[in-house]
C-alpha cells in the first residue's frame, strides 16, 4: 500500500500506552476486537461468510468446480486462495494487480489451512489423476483496519465452514458438505520496540516494528508461522506469543464454531 | 436471443410471480464502510452491491487533473464468488464498458465545477449478480456519492426495463434477460427530468421505447424514493447517535 | 485518449452555428459527411472494407476459424469484435492496451451487429457443441476525425457481406458467403446544450455534453442503443433522436447495400 | 528450411513467373492519412503497409529525451488479419525486434542534431503481408519522415535478396522465404552508399554474399526512385491543389 | 504431507546419510560479480545462488523515497533453469511473498537510518534449487550487503529446521521438504539475538518448537562464521592483490 | 537499457587509441577479450554453461520436455530462446518485461543456432505432428561488460554439446546427447567512425555507431548477420568485417569443442 505516515508522537503514545498495558480502544494487550460473522450470505458462492473484527470487514466466498489435480498429488482436491485489498477499503490500497501485501495475506491465509488438514483433500477426488474438486477461496477486504491475516483467516474458516459441494450441479452426484476436519485459528501480534499486542488496529500496526501470526489447530499445535515487518523478534517473545496464542485461539475457535 | 422459454404465464404473471411492471424487492442502506467517505450498500432481486465514494481528493497521477473541474473515476468490478462461474479477478471488456458509462452518468449530475483538479473516485463492488447489477451499481453509488457529502444536482435512480416473450416487462431478472428480446438499463434523474445513462440491446419498436421509457421512468422515480429515504435513516441514525448523549447530560 | 482541450470560445462558435442550423463544414444538422468506401481490400482477410467518413478512416477485416461454441450457445458461431485506436490515428491516441474508447466503439458496433440477428449464426455451426465458426472481426482505425461508432459499424457492414467463409481451407466443404441477414445502421448525434448534431467531427465531439447512438434495423427498429460522455440528454431530444435516425439509416444502408 | 520443393522451373523463372533479378510490383505513395504529419502506403506483392509519422514532437516520458538529439521510435505491427492465421493484437518479439532494427536504420538518416529532446514517432502498419514486410514498411516509413518535412541526409530504401533451389533471388515472395535457403533484408543509402539495415538468416558463402550484396544495392537503387517519385507527386498534387483555386481566380 | 516415504533409516540416519542435526556441505563466496556493488554466491547442498547489491543509491520512482531512511528492496528469482520442471519467466506469488520476507529480515540489520532517500537493491538469484533456496538467499544477500560496504548491525544468517518422520531435522533436504511433516525457516541475527525471518509450515508442539528453535539457532551461529570467513577471505584477496604491485616496487 | 552517458572526451580517447590500433586493455583490434568456460553447472538442467568472456558472465541452461510440433513442421523440435538481462548483471538493466535489448539478443543467439542446422531437428521427433521435444535454452547475463550477442552464443554452444535429452524421465526410451551437428559462432564487430572492433567492452560499445554480428559455420559460411545500432557499415567495412570474421570463428570454435 502507499506509505502513509504517522507522526512520531502518536507511536510514542501508542508506546507509552501499551507499556501500561492499554491501548486506546480500552483493550487489553491480549485482547481480540469484538468480533461479529453471518455466513450463507452470497447465494451465488458455495459458502460463504462476511466477518468483522472491529472495524476490519471482510467477505470470503467460496467457489468449487472440476477441474485436474496437480500431478503430485493425483488423488487431491485443490486449493486456491486468492485476496484482494481493493481501494474501497482504505485510501492506502491502490488498484491494480494485486500488491505484495495481499499476496502475503493470501498464502499465510493458505497455509494456515493447507497445512492443518483443515479440508479432508482426498475426500474431494472425483477420478484420481483426472478430475477433482477445485476450490477457490476469493478474499473480499471491504474495510481496514488493521490485522487482516486473523480477520481473513477466521472468515475463510466460517465461509469453509458452509461450504456446500455443487455435485449435482455437475451431474456428480448428490451435493455434501465440505469435509471440514480442523479448526486452525491464526493469532497475530505486532510488536513495538518491547511489547506484544494481539489483533493490531491499523495505528497500531503503522506504529509497530515487528508483526508476528501464529496457527494453532483444536489440540493446541502449531501448524503455521510468519513473522513480519523490518524489526526482528527475540526467542522470548516468540515464546510468550505462542503462549497468549494457544489460549486466545481456543476461545476464538469456540466463536466460530457456536458462531457466538 | 431465443424465444422458446415461456417468461410469462397466461395470467401474464413472470416466473417470479411479479407483474410486468413490478420491480423486485429492493432495500438500501447508506453508510455502510467506515473508511470511505460515503458509502452505500444495495440489495436488488439476488443482486447485492457495495459502492464506496473516496473524495473529492486530488487526482493522480497529475496528467489526470483538470484545471477546471473534478473527474469522476469510476471502477466497477464483479467479485470471484459473485456468479454461478467464478469471474477471474482483473479487469475485463465489460467492466470497462460499465465502469466508463457509469463514471458519465454520474458526472452528468455531480457539480464537478466546485472541485478543480480533484478525483471524485467511486468503487462498484457485485458481490451477488442477478441481472441489473449495471443498474444497481449506478443507484447505490449515487446514495454514496451523497453520503460523502458531495454536493449533486440530484440523485442519480438507475432501473431496466425489457421485452419478454413480446411484452415490455420491468427489471428484468437473470433468465428475462437471457431468455428476453430486449434490455434497456435508463439512468435517471427525477428532479430535472435528465438521462444520464441509456443503453438498450435486443428489439424494440419506437412505439415500445416510448412506453418503455414511460415505464421505467416511473420506476426510477419510486426507486430515487428510495434513495432518498436511505440517505434519510442514514441522516437519522447519525442524529439519533449525536442526540442521545447530550439527553443523558 | 490524451485529455485535449478545446478552447472556450471554439465552442461557442460551433454552438451559435449549430443553433443557426449551421456547421463549420456547412452541413446540415442532420447530414452525414461524404462516405466512401471499398472491400476486398485485404487479400489476407476472409472479408474487409475500407471506409471513409470525412476523414475518418477506417479498415475492417473479418477473419474465420473453426472453434468451440459457448456452452450456452452449443449451435451458434462465435462473433469476437476488436478495436484498436492506434497511435497512428490521432496524436491524442495511445500505445498500450486498448482504451476505454475502443472497448467502448468494439461492444457498441458487435452488440448492433449480434442484437439485430445481422449474422444468421446458426448457418455458422459446424458440429453442435463441439465446432463452430469463430468470426473475428477486427476495426482497426487509421485516422480519426470524429463519429468511430458509425464509420466503424458501416465498415464492419461492409467487410462482413464480402465475407467469404473458408470452408475448404480447413476441409469443412465448399467455401459460403457469410450469411448476412440484416443491415443495421447506426446513427450518432452529439448534444451541444440544447442543440443535436448526426456525425460530429471530432471537434464537434469535444465540444458537446453527451452523445447518442442507435442502431436501426431494416425494419426502422432499435436494436441497440448507447448515451455517452458526461452530459445527459431528455426525453424529447431521445425521441426526436430516434426519429431523424429512421429516416438516415434507410438512406445510409442503400448507400452500403448498393455500393454508392 | 526444405528443399523439396522446386521454386524455379527449367528456364529459371520464380514461381510467380519472376526472373532471379527481378522486383514484385511496387506502388507507393505519400501523404495518405490527415492526422499524422508524414504518412505513406506502400503495395509490394502482397504487401500492403501505411507508415504514419508524427513529430518532431516532445519525447514523453521525460526521461527518455536525449538532450542533444531526437531519438526514433517505431512501433512496427501486423494488424489483426493481416496474415492467414489471426495475429494476436499486442507486441510480440519479432514485432520487438523489427520495431528496434527499423528504428536504428531511420535513425541513420534523420538530423537528429536539428531536434534536441524530440521524439520523431513512427507508426507501421502491416495490412497484409506476403514475405518482405519489414522491408516495404522501413521503405514506407521513409518515404513518410520525408512527408512530414523532417530533415534527412537521403531516404533509406529496403529490398531482400534470399537463396532459392541454390540460386540467389531478389525480393522473395512467401513461399520462397519459407521453402528458400537464405533471406537477407538490406537497408541501403543509395546517396551516401550506407548500409542501415542488415539482417541474414540461412546460408550464403562470402562470394555468394558479394552477389546478393550487388544485386540488392541495384534494387534499392530502383526502390529509391520509386520512393523519390512518390514524394514528387504528392509534391506535385499539392502544388496543383494549390494552384488551381489561383488559376481560377 | 504424506508419510509414507521412510525418510530415516533404522540408525536414525537421513537420506543422504546425514544426522539430524547435520547441515549439508555450504560453500559461500563473497565478491564474485563485477559490476554489482556487493555479491555473493553460495552452494547450499544441491542449491546454487547468487545475490548482488546496487546500492545505497537513490530510491526509484521517487515516490518510494522514505525521506528518514534507506529502503530495502529484494527481488528473489528462480532461474528457468533452476528446477526439474522448467520455471516460466517472470513474477509469482511465491517469489513475491519470498522477496517481501527476505527484503524484511534485512531491512532490521541494515543501518538504513545512515541512508535517507536511498535504496539498497538486492537482486537473488536461484541458478539451481534443492529446498532451503529462501534461506540460501537471505544469507548470500547479507554477505552482498557487507561486500558492498554497506553498514549492518550483525549480519543475518538462515537456516531450515524441520521434522521428519516424526523427528526434528536440520536443514531439510528436497525430499525431506516435499514428504516431510513440517519446515521452519529462520533468519537468525547471532550478535544480537534477534529473529528476522520467522515462518513455519506443518505440525509442531511448543515443545518440539523449542527444541527446533535451539537447534536452528544453533546452526545459524555456525553459518554465520561460515558468513565471516567468505568476507575475510575476499577482504585478504583483495589485500593480497593490493599489496603484490607494491611489493613489486 | 536506461540511456547511460559517455562523455565526449571518452569516446575520442577510445577512437584515437583505435585509429592506432589500440585498445584501454591493450587488446588488437581483432582480439577477443580472455574467454573461459564451465559446462555442466547446473544440476537441474539437462545441459548448461558458464561462460565469461572478459568481464562478461553469462549462463545458459537447457531445459527439455515432450510437446507438440509446429504445425508446419511436424517432425521437427522446437526451439525457444530466452534471454533475460535482469537488474543484477548491470546498473542499466531494469525490472520488468523484457527489454528490446534482450529480445533482439535472444533472437540473434537463436537464428544462429536454428539457421545452423546445429541441432538435428528432426532426431527430436518422437511421434511426428503429436510429440517432439521442446528445447528451452534460457540465457541468463549475471554480469554484462559488452558483446552479449557473442558470448550468449557461446554460453549456447557450450550449454547445448553438453546435453542429454532426458528421454528416460518421461519413459521415452534412454537418454541420448543432444544431436549437435555444427557449431555457428558469432563474431561481432562495432564501428567507431571508421574503424572496426571486434568483441567490445560495454564502454566500446557506448562509444560505437554501428554493430554488426556475424555467424559463421564450420565451413566458413555465413549463417546470421544482424547490423545494429543508429549508425550505418559501407560495403566495404561489411566485406572487411566477414574476412576478420571468419578467421576468428575457427579459433573460437577450436577452443569451444576442445574446452580450452
Amino acid at each position: 500500500m502507499k506509505r502513509t505516515i504517522v507522526p512520531e508522537i502518536k507511536k510514542e503514545l501508542i508506546y507509552k500506552l501499551a507499556q501500561r498495558g492499554c491501548r486506546e480502544d480500552d483493550r487489553t494487550l491480549d485482547e481480540f476486537r469484538p468480533i461479529s460473522f453471518e455466513t450463507d450470505i452470497i447465494g451465488t458462492a458455495e459458502g460463504s461468510a462476511r466477518l468483522k473484527l472491529g472495524k476490519t470487514d471482510v467477505i470470503v466466498g467460496v467457489k468449487l468446480q472440476p477441474g485436474e489435480p496437480y500431478p503430485d498429488k493425483p488423488d487431491q482436491g485443490v486449493l486456491m486462495t486468492g485476496c484482494e485489498l481493493k481501494p474501497m477499503a482504505h485510501p492506502g490500497f491502490e488498484s491494480g494487480a494485486p500488491s505484495d501485501d495481499s499476496v502475503e495475506i493470501a498464502r499465510v491465509v493458505d497455509r494456515g489451512i493447507r497445512e492443518s488438514g483443515m479440508i479432508d483433500m482426498q475426500a474431494l477426488c472425483i477420478e484420481p489423476g483426472k478430475k477433482v474438486w477445485m476450490v477457490f477461496l476469493d478474499i473480499q477486504v471491504i474495510n481496514y483496519d488493521g490485522n487482516l491475516f486473523d480477520a481473513a483467516t477466521m472468515a475463510a474458516l466460517a465461509a469453509m465452514n458452509s461450504t456446500s459441494v455443487p455435485a449435482s450441479r455437475f451431474g456428480l452426484g448428490e451435493d455434501f458438505p465440505l469435509p471440514v476436519n480442523a479448526w486452525p485459528v491464526t493469532t497475530t501480534f505486532v510488536k513495538l520496540r518491547d511489547v506484544l499486542l494481539v489483533d493490531p488496529t491499523f495505528t497500531e500496526e503503522l506504529a509497530s516494528d515487528a508483526r508476528f501470526t501464529v496457527s494453532i489447530d483444536d489440540n493446541g499445535h502449531i501448524r503455521a508461522m510468519q513473522k513480519g515487518l523490518k524489526g526482528a523478534l527475540i526467542y522470548d517473545e516468540v515464546i510468550r506469543a505462542l503462549d497468549i496464542a494457544q489460549k486466545l485461539s481456543l476461545e476464538l475457535r469456540t466463536r466460530l464454531q457456536t458462531g457466538e | 436471443m431465443l424465444d422458446e422459454i415461456k417468461l410469462l404465464d397466461k395470467d401474464g404473471m413472470r416466473l417470479d410471480g411479479r407483474k410486468l411492471d413490478q420491480l423486485r424487492p429492493i432495500r438500501m442502506e447508506a453508510g455502510v464502510l467506515d473508511n470511505a467517505d460515503g458509502s452505500a450498500y444495495i440489495e436488488w432481486g439476488g443482486n447485492k452491491v457495495i459502492a464506496a465514494v473516496y473524495g473529492p481528493r486530488e487526482a493522480q497521477p497529475k496528467y489526470l487533473q483538470d484545471p477546471s473541474k473534478a473527474i469522476v473515476q469510476v471502477s466497477y468490478n464483479m467479485a470471484a464468488f459473485s456468479s454461478d462461474e467464478r469471474v477471474r479477478p482483473g479487469p475485463n471488456r465489460r467492466a470497462t464498458e460499465i465502469s466508463k458509462i457509469t463514471a458519465e452518468a454520474l458526472e452528468s449530475v455531480v457539480l464537478t465545477g466546485n472541485f478543480p483538479r480533484a478525483s471524485i473516485d467511486v468503487y462498484i463492488e457485485v458481490l451477488e449478480a442477478d441481472a441489473g447489477t449495471r443498474c444497481a451499481g449506478l443507484t447505490a453509488a449515487s446514495i454514496a456519492i451523497a453520503d460523502a457529502g458531495i454536493p449533486m444536482k440530484d440523485l442519480v435512480a438507475a432501473c431496466a426495463v425489457g421485452k419478454i416473450d413480446g411484452q415490455l416487462a420491468l427489471d428484468l431478472g437473470k433468465k428475462e434477460d437471457n431468455f428476453g428480446q430486449a434490455d434497456m438499463p435508463l439512468g435517471f434523474v427525477p428532479g430535472t427530468g435528465e438521462i444520464s445513462l441509456l443503453q438498450m440491446d435486443g428489439h424494440m419498436t419506437i412505439a415500445e421505447f416510448k412506453a418503455a421509457m414511460q415505464m421505467c421512468m416511473a420506476a426510477c422515480k419510486h426507486i430515487h424514493e428510495l434513495q432518498r429515504d436511505a440517505l434519510r435513516r442514514r441522516y437519522a441514525v447519525n442524529y439519533a447517535d449525536m442526540s442521545e448523549p447530550e439527553a443523558e447530560q
